[in-house]
C-alpha cells in the first residue's frame, strides 16, 4: 500500500490512461462504464490524499519519471496548485461518469458506447496530465490528447450542427495548440531546458529579450483560445449547446478550468512579475477584455431561447470573472479567481447535468418547451434554481464566496469602479436565470407535459454537484485555504509587483 | 553562418508550392502539392541533420496525410468554389503573427551557432555524452525518445490511439455504399504490388529494429507496415484487405499497443523502480543498466509500432469503406 | 578531382539533364497521354542515372574520411535497392495513371484536354 | 509574395541578412504566415486543413533549425565516439569512464552530482570555444537531439489532427452536402 502512495502522482494519469484501451479491448458497454467510474474514483481518492498531505504542511517529493534527474527526464513536482486542480478535475469526473450511465444510453447509439467512454477517459487523462506535469512540452502532448478526444466527443451530439461546431473548435483549438508549441519552442531556445522549475528560474534572466516576450505573447494567446476568453470565444457556445449533455457537463466544468490553470502557471511561474511589471498596459488591457467578456456574455445569455446556449454564454461571462481576478494581480484577487474556478466548475457542471435530465425526459432544452415543467419535474427544477442562485452569487452559495473575494481584490487594487461593474454583471445574471425560472414555474405549456420526474440515477449525481455548491458555500475552509495557498504560491514564485 | 544554396532553392520551392496551393481551385492538385510540400520539408530536415524527423515526415506527413485526403476528396468533391471576396481579416492576423515572429528574431541566437544556449545546456550535454554509457545505443534520438523522455512518447502513442478512437466514433458505422466501389482489375498494378508488398513489410521490420543504430523506430515502421496493407487495399479493394486483416482485430491491436507500452512502465513499478525506469529490468543492481534499457526501449518501440500500424490501417479502413454520399 | 568523381558527376549531370527534358516535355506536349510519357519515362532514366552517379561517387570515398570498406558496401547496396525500387514502381504508376485516365473516357485529341480544362475553370 | 518581401526587408537591410544569422528563421516564419493565412482565408474545409498542415510543418522546421549546429552531423554517435563497440561484450567501467569523461572541463558540470534545482549552472555570457556538442576526445560535433525528439511527437499529433478533421469533413458533407464554410454559414449552421 505504501508504494502506491509513493507512486501516486504518476498513477493519477496511468490508471485512466490504461483504462481507456482496456475498454476498447472488451467492447462491452456496461464494463466500459464500470471501468470509467473506477478510474475516476481512484483518481479522486489519490488527489484528495495528495491535497491533504500538502495542506497538512507536507511536501510531495519530486517524482522522477524513468528515474532520470529533472534536467534529463520528465518530472512531476506536485504543489498545492496542482493538487487543487487535480481534486477538482477528478471530483467533477467522478460525479459526471456516474451520471453518464443513463444519459449515454439515451443519447449515443449502442454500438459506440465503449468508444464514447474511451474518449471520455482519454479527455480526462489529458486534462489530468496537463494539470500535474512539471515539463513544458508534456503540457502540449496532454493538451493534444484532451483536445482531440474533446472534438470527437462534441461531434457525437445528436443534432448535426454538433459536427460543424466540433470542426470550428478543432481549427481554433489546433491553432491555439500550435501557438503554445511555438511559445514553448521560444522558451527552450532561450533557456535550454524544458523543466518548469528550471524555466521559472531561468526565464527572468532573459525577460528583456524579444524571444521571451514573443513566447509570452504566443503562450498567452494560445491558452486564451483554449480558455475562450472574450475575442477568441466564438467556438464555445455552439460546442456546449450541441454536444451530448454528459460532454457539455464534463467539458464546461473542466476543460476551460485547466486552460485557466495553465495560464496562471505560465503568467506567474514562467514569466513572473519581471515581465508583467513592464507590461502594465497589458494588465489593464486584460481587465478591459475580461469586462467586455463578462458583459457581452451576460447580455447574449439573456437573449437566448435554448437554455444550454444560455448557460454556454454565461460560461464566457464567468471566465471573464476569473481573468479579471487574475489581472488584479494581488492576493485577494487571485484567491478570488482560483476559488471562482472551483465554484464555477461545480455550479456549471451541476446546471448542465440538470439540462441532461431535461434532455432525457423532453429531448429538448428550449425555454418554450420547459414552460410549466416546474410542476411535472419539481426536483430537477429545484436543482436548477439552486444552481442558478449560485451562478448569480447569492450569499450562502459558493458563487458568493468567489464574488466576495473578487470584490475584495478589486478594492485592494484600488479599482472601486470595478466593484460596481461586478455587482452590475451579477444583476444581468439574475435576469437570465429568472427568465428560465419564470417560464418553468409560471409558464403555461401549449400541450400538457406527460413526463414524470427524472430517474434517480440522473438526479442523484446532479444533487451531489448542486448540493456541493451549498456545502462549499457554507463550509468554505478546506477549498478556500487551498485556493489562498495557491494564490500566495503563484504570487511569491513570480515575486509580487 | 552562410546559408547553403540548396536551402535557399528548397525554400523557394516551398514558397511556390504554398502559393500555388492557395491559388489553385483544383483540390486534387492542392492535395498532391501538400504531399510534395511535406517531402521537400523532409529534404530540408535531412540538410539540418534531423534524419529521424525527415524519415517520419516523409512517411507520416507525405504518405498518410495525402492518402487520407485523396480518399476524402473522392468522397466529397474535388472542386473548390470560387472565393466570394478577398478577406482582409486573415491577412491582418497573418501579418500580425508574422510581425511578432520577426520581432522575436531580434535577439535569437544565429542559425547553427555552436555557442547557442541550447547546445550548452546540461540536458544536451547529458544526452550526447552519457546516453551511450547508459543505454549502449548509438542513435541518441532513439534513447531520448524511448528512455529519457519515454513518458512523452507514451503520451504520443495515446494521441495516435485517441485519433483512432475518434475516427471510429465518427465514421464507425460503415454505411454500405449505394454504388459498390468499382473493382479496378488492373493486372499490371496487381503484379507490381504483389512484388513490392513483401519487401515493404521486410523493410518496415528492418526500420523497427534498426532504430537503435540509424534513423528509424516505432513510428516510421508502423506507418510502413500500414502502407503495405494500404497498397494492397488500393490495388485490389479494401474488402480484400479486410479478409487479410479484419477490422475487429486491428481495433484490438490499437489498444494492445498502448497497453504494451503502459505495461512496461507498470512492470517497472512492480520491480521497485519509478514508472518507465528500465534500469530495474533484468537488473542485478548496477545503476547504469544498458541491458535493461535495451529491453525496455525494444518493447516500448514495439508497442509504438503496433499502435501506429493498427491506427493508420483503421483510418484507411474507415475512410475507404465509407460509401459515397 | 579524382577520375571517379569526374565520372560520377558526369552521370549525375546527365541524369538531371534527362529529368529537365522530361519536365519540359510535360509542359509542351499536346494531350494527356503524351504528357504521361514525358512524366514517367525520363524520370525513371534520370533517377537511374543519378543513382549510378552516386554509386560511382561513393566508390571514390576514401577510408580516412571515416568510411571503411564495409560502410561503402552498405551504401552501395542501399543505392542499388533504391534503383530497383524505382525501376519497378515508376513505370507501373505511369501505367496505372494512363489506364485510369483512359477508363474515365479521356480521349487522345487536344480538345479532350480543353474539355477537362473547362471543368478546371479559371484556375 | 508581398508580405514575404515586406517581412524580410522590414527588419533587416540586405547587408545583415546573412550576417545576423537569423535569415533562415525569417524564411521559416514567412511559411508560418502563409499557413495561417491559408487556414483563415479559404472557405473550403480541405484547403483549411492543408493550411493547418503547412503551419504545423513550418513550426516543426523552426524547432529543427533551432537544433542545428553548423559543423555538426546527425546525432547518431559515430564509430570513435562509441567506446569499443566491437569490445567482447563486457566493458571495464574504469577504462570506459576516463576515456569518455564529461566534455572539456571548462564547462562540464559533473552530471553524476545531484544537480540542486535552484542554482542555474549555465550563464549566457561565458563563451566556450569547444561547446559540449564537440567532446574534446572526438573531432565530431553533433546537432542537438532534443528538438528532433519533440518534433517526432509534433508530426504524429499533426497527422492525428488531420485525420480527425477529415472525418468531420466527411460527416459534414454527408449531412449538408457541401464542404464550403461559406455555404454552411449561409445555411446558418456554422457561426
Amino acid at each position: 500500500m505504501s508504494n502506491i502512495i509513493e507512486h501516486l502522482p504518476v498513477l493519477q494519469i496511468v490508471v485512466p490512461l490504461v483504462a481507456a484501451p482496456t475498454i476498447v479491448l472488451f467492447r462491452n458497454s456496461t464494463l466500459s462504464w464500470i471501468l470509467a467510474v473506477l478510474a475516476s474514483w481512484f483518481c479522486l481518492f489519490g488527489s484528495i490524499t495528495m491535497l491533504n498531505q500538502i495542506n497538512g504542511g507536507g511536501e510531495i517529493p519530486t517524482y522522477l519519471i524513468g528515474g532520470w534527474d529533472p534536467h534529463v527526464g520528465i518530472v512531476y513536482q506536485v504543489d498545492i496548485a496542482n493538487a487543487f486542480i487535480l481534486t477538482l478535475l477528478s471530483g467533477i469526473s467522478a460525479v459526471v461518469f456516474v451520471y453518464a450511465r443513463t444519459s449515454v444510453r439515451d443519447e449515443i447509439p449502442e454500438a459506440k458506447h465503449h468508444y464514447f467512454y474511451a474518449a471520455l477517459l482519454l479527455c480526462f487523462t489529458g486534462l489530468m496530465g496537463m494539470a500535474i506535469t512539471g515539463d513544458a512540452f508534456n503540457i502540449f502532448v496532454f493538451l493534444e490528447i484532451s483536445s482531440l478526444s474533446g472534438y470527437a466527443l462534441i461531434a457525437m451530439g445528436r443534432n448535426p450542427k454538433a459536427l460543424t461546431a466540433a470542426y470550428r473548435y478543432l481549427i481554433m483549438g489546433t491553432l491555439g495548440g500550435t501557438f503554445i508549441l511555438l511559445g514553448i519552442g521560444f522558451l527552450y531556445m532561450m533557456t535550454g531546458t524544458l523543466n518548469l522549475e528550471e524555466l521559472s528560474h531561468a526565464v527572468p534572466h532573459y525577460a528583456e529579450t524579444s524571444v521571451v516576450r514573443a513566447a509570452f505573447a504566443f503562450i498567452t494567446v494560445g491558452t486564451c483560445i483554449k480558455l475562450a476568453l472574450f475575442p477568441l470565444h466564438m467556438w464555445l457556445p455552439n460546442c456546449y449547446t450541441y454536444a451530448p449533455s454528459v460532454v457539455s457537463a464534463f467539458l464546461s466544468a473542466t476543460a476551460t478550468k485547466v486552460s485557466f490553470y495553465v495560464l496562471l502557471r505560465a503568467m506567474f511561474m514562467l514569466f513572473g512579475a519581471a515581465l508583467i511589471a513592464q507590461a502594465k498596459i497589458f494588465l489593464s488591457f486584460v481587465i478591459f477584455l475580461a469586462l467586455i467578456g463578462i458583459f457581452m456574455g451576460s447580455l447574449k445569455a439573456i437573449g437566448q431561447d435554448d437554455v444550454k446556449r444560455l448557460l454556454a454564454y454565461s460560461s464566457i461571462a464567468q471566465i471573464g470573472y476569473m481573468v479579471l481576478g487574475l489581472s488584479l494581480d494581488n492576493a485577494d484577487g487571485l484567491t478570488g479567481a482560483i476559488i471562482h474556478l472551483f465554484n464555477h466548475a461545480l455550479t456549471k457542471g451541476g446546471l448542465f447535468l440538470v439540462m441532461g435530465c431535461f434532455m432525457y425526459r423532453l429531448n429538448s432544452t428550449k425555454i418554450k418547451d420547459l414552460a410549466g415543467i416546474g410542476k411535472k419535474m419539481p426536483l430537477t427544477m429545484l436543482a436548477f434554481t439552486i444552481g442558478g442562485l449560485s451562478l448569480i452569487g447569492v450569499p450562502l452559495t459558493a458563487g458568493f464566496i468567489s464574488k466576495w473575494y473578487l470584490a475584495m481584490g478589486a478594492l485592494q487594487a484600488g479599482m472601486w469602479w470595478l466593484l460596481v461593474l461586478i455587482l452590475l454583471a451579477s444583476l444581468l445574471a439574475v435576469v437570465y436565470i429568472f427568465r428560465v425560472l419564470e417560464a418553468a414555474y409560471f409558464g403555461t405549456p401549449e400541450k400538457e407535459h406527460d413526463v414524470e420526474e427524472a430517474p434517480f440515477s440522473l438526479l442523484f449525481p446532479t444533487y451531489v454537484l448542486i448540493g456541493s455548491t451549498i456545502f462549499f458555500g457554507i463550509w468554505t475552509e478546506p477549498m478556500l485555504g487551498a485556493a489562498r495557498k495557491s494564490a500566495e504560491l503563484f504570487l511569491s514564485s513570480g515575486g509580487a509587483l | 553562418m552562410i546559408i547553403h544554396g540548396i536551402t535557399i532553392i528548397l525554400f523557394l520551392f516551398l514558397y511556390v508550392i504554398a502559393i500555388v496551393i492557395g491559388r489553385s481551385r483544383n483540390l486534387f492538385a492542392a492535395v498532391m502539392l501538400s504531399g510534395i510540400f511535406s517531402l521537400i520539408s523532409a529534404c530540408l530536415f535531412v540538410i539540418m541533420d534531423a534524419v529521424d524527423v525527415a524519415f517520419t515526415e516523409a512517411a507520416v506527413g507525405a504518405g498518410v496525410s495525402t492518402v487520407l485526403m485523396m480518399i476524402v476528396l473522392n468522397l466529397t468533391s474535388d472542386r473548390e468554389s470560387p472565393p466570394v471576396q478577398p478577406k482582409v481579416f486573415p491577412l491582418l492576423v497573418a501579418l500580425l503573427t508574422g510581425g511578432v515572429l520577426i520581432y522575436a528574431t531580434k535577439d535569437m541566437p544565429a542559425f547553427g551557432d555552436p555557442e547557442a544556449l541550447i547546445h550548452q545546456s546540461q540536458t544536451t550535454n547529458h544526452y550526447l555524452w552519457h546516453s551511450f554509457e547508459e543505454s549502449h545505443i548509438p542513435n541518441v534520438v532513439t534513447t531520448v525518445l524511448a528512455s529519457y523522455r519515454g513518458y512523452d512518447t507514451l503520451g504520443e502513442t495515446t494521441v495516435v490511439f485517441t485519433a483512432a478512437v475518434a475516427v471510429m466514433l465518427l465514421l464507425g458505422h460503415v454505411r454500405e455504399s449505394e454504388t459498390p466501389p468499382k473493382l479496378i482489375n488492373d493486372p499490371i498494378a496487381l503484379v507490381g504490388a504483389k512484388m513490392l508488398i513483401p519487401y515493404i513489410l521486410l523493410f518496415a521490420l528492418y526500420v523497427q529494429f534498426h532504430g537503435d543504430f540509424g534513423p528509424g523506430g516505432g513510428f516510421q515502421a508502423g506507418v510502413m507496415f500500414a502502407a503495405a496493407f494500404v497498397l494492397h487495399g488500393m490495388v485490389l479493394s479494401p474488402k480484400h484487405t479486410l479478409k487479410a486483416a479484419p477490422a475487429l482485430i486491428i481495433e484490438k491491436l490499437v489498444a494492445l499497443g498502448v497497453l504494451l507500452y503502459a505495461a512496461v512502465g507498470i512492470y517497472c513499478l512492480f520491480k521497485g523502480g519509478n514508472f518507465l525506469e528500465y534500469d530495474v529490468l533484468l537488473s542485478h543492481g548496477e545503476k547504469p543498466n544498458p541491458h535493461g534499457q535495451h529491453i525496455g526501449i525494444l518493447l516500448v518501440e514495439a508497442g509504438v509500432g503496433l499502435t501506429v500500424f493498427a491506427a493508420m490501417l483503421t483510418l484507411f479502413y474507415k475512410f475507404a469503406l465509407r460509401g459515397k454520399a | 578531382m579524382s577520375i571517379l568523381e569526374i565520372i560520377g558527376s558526369v552521370f549525375l549531370l546527365s541524369g538531371t539533364l534527362v529529368c529537365i527534358i522530361g519536365g519540359i516535355g510535360i509542359v509542351r506536349f499536346p494531350n494527356f497521354f503524351a504528357r504521361i510519357h514525358a512524366a514517367s519515362v525520363p524520370d525513371t532514366l534520370g533517377a537511374g542515372l543519378c543513382l549510378l552517379g552516386m554509386v560511382v561517387l561513393t566508390c571514390g570515398l576514401s577510408p580516412e574520411q571515416g568510411y571503411d570498406a564495409k560502410l561503402i558496401a552498405l551504401i552501395i547496396v542501399k543505392l542499388v535497392s533504391i534503383g530497383i525500387f524505382i525501376f519497378v514502381t515508376s513505370p507501373i504508376s505511369g501505367h496505372a495513371l494512363a489506364k485510369s485516365a483512359y477508363r474515365d473516357g479521356l480521349g487522345v485529341e487536344p480538345e479532350d484536354d480543353a474539355k477537362s480544362q473547362t471543368q478546371e475553370g479559371a484556375s | 509574395m508581398n508580405f514575404i518581401i515586406a517581412a524580410s526587408s522590414a527588419t533587416h537591410d540586405a547587408s545583415t541578412i546573412g550576417g545576423h544569422g537569423t535569415f533562415h528563421y525569417i524564411l521559416i516564419m514567412a511559411l508560418m504566415m502563409t499557413g495561417i493565412y491559408l487556414i483563415l482565408s479559404r472557405s473550403n474545409m480541405i484547403k483549411s486543413i492543408i493550411g493547418l498542415n503547412l503551419f504545423q510543418v513550418a513550426v516543426i522546421m523552426f524547432y529543427v533549425s533551432m537544433g542545428k549546429v553548423e559543423p555538426g552531423t546527425a546525432p547518431i554517435l559515430m564509430a570513435e565516439d562509441v567506446p569499443h563497440a566491437e569490445h567482447d561484450g563486457h566493458h571495464d567501467e574504469a577504462h570506459d569512464a576516463d576515456s569518455h569523461d564529461a566534455p572539456p572541463a571548462a564547462h562540464s558540470p559533473d552530471p553524476k552530482k545531484d544537480v540542486e534545482l535552484g542554482a542555474h549552472t549555465l550563464d549566457h555570457s561565458k563563451k566556450v570555444t569547444v561547446g559540449p556538442t564537440t567532446s574534446k576526445v572526438s573531432k565530431i560535433t553533433y546537432s542537438n537531439p532534443l528538438p528532433h525528439v519533440l518534433m517526432l511527437t509534433a508530426i504524429v499529433v499533426g497527422v492525428a489532427t488531420t485525420a480527425l478533421a477529415l472525418s468531420l469533413v466527411v460527416r459534414i458533407n454527408e449531412h449538408y452536402g457541401t464542404i464550403e464554410e461559406d455555404e454552411l454559414e449561409d445555411k446558418g449552421v456554422l457561426i
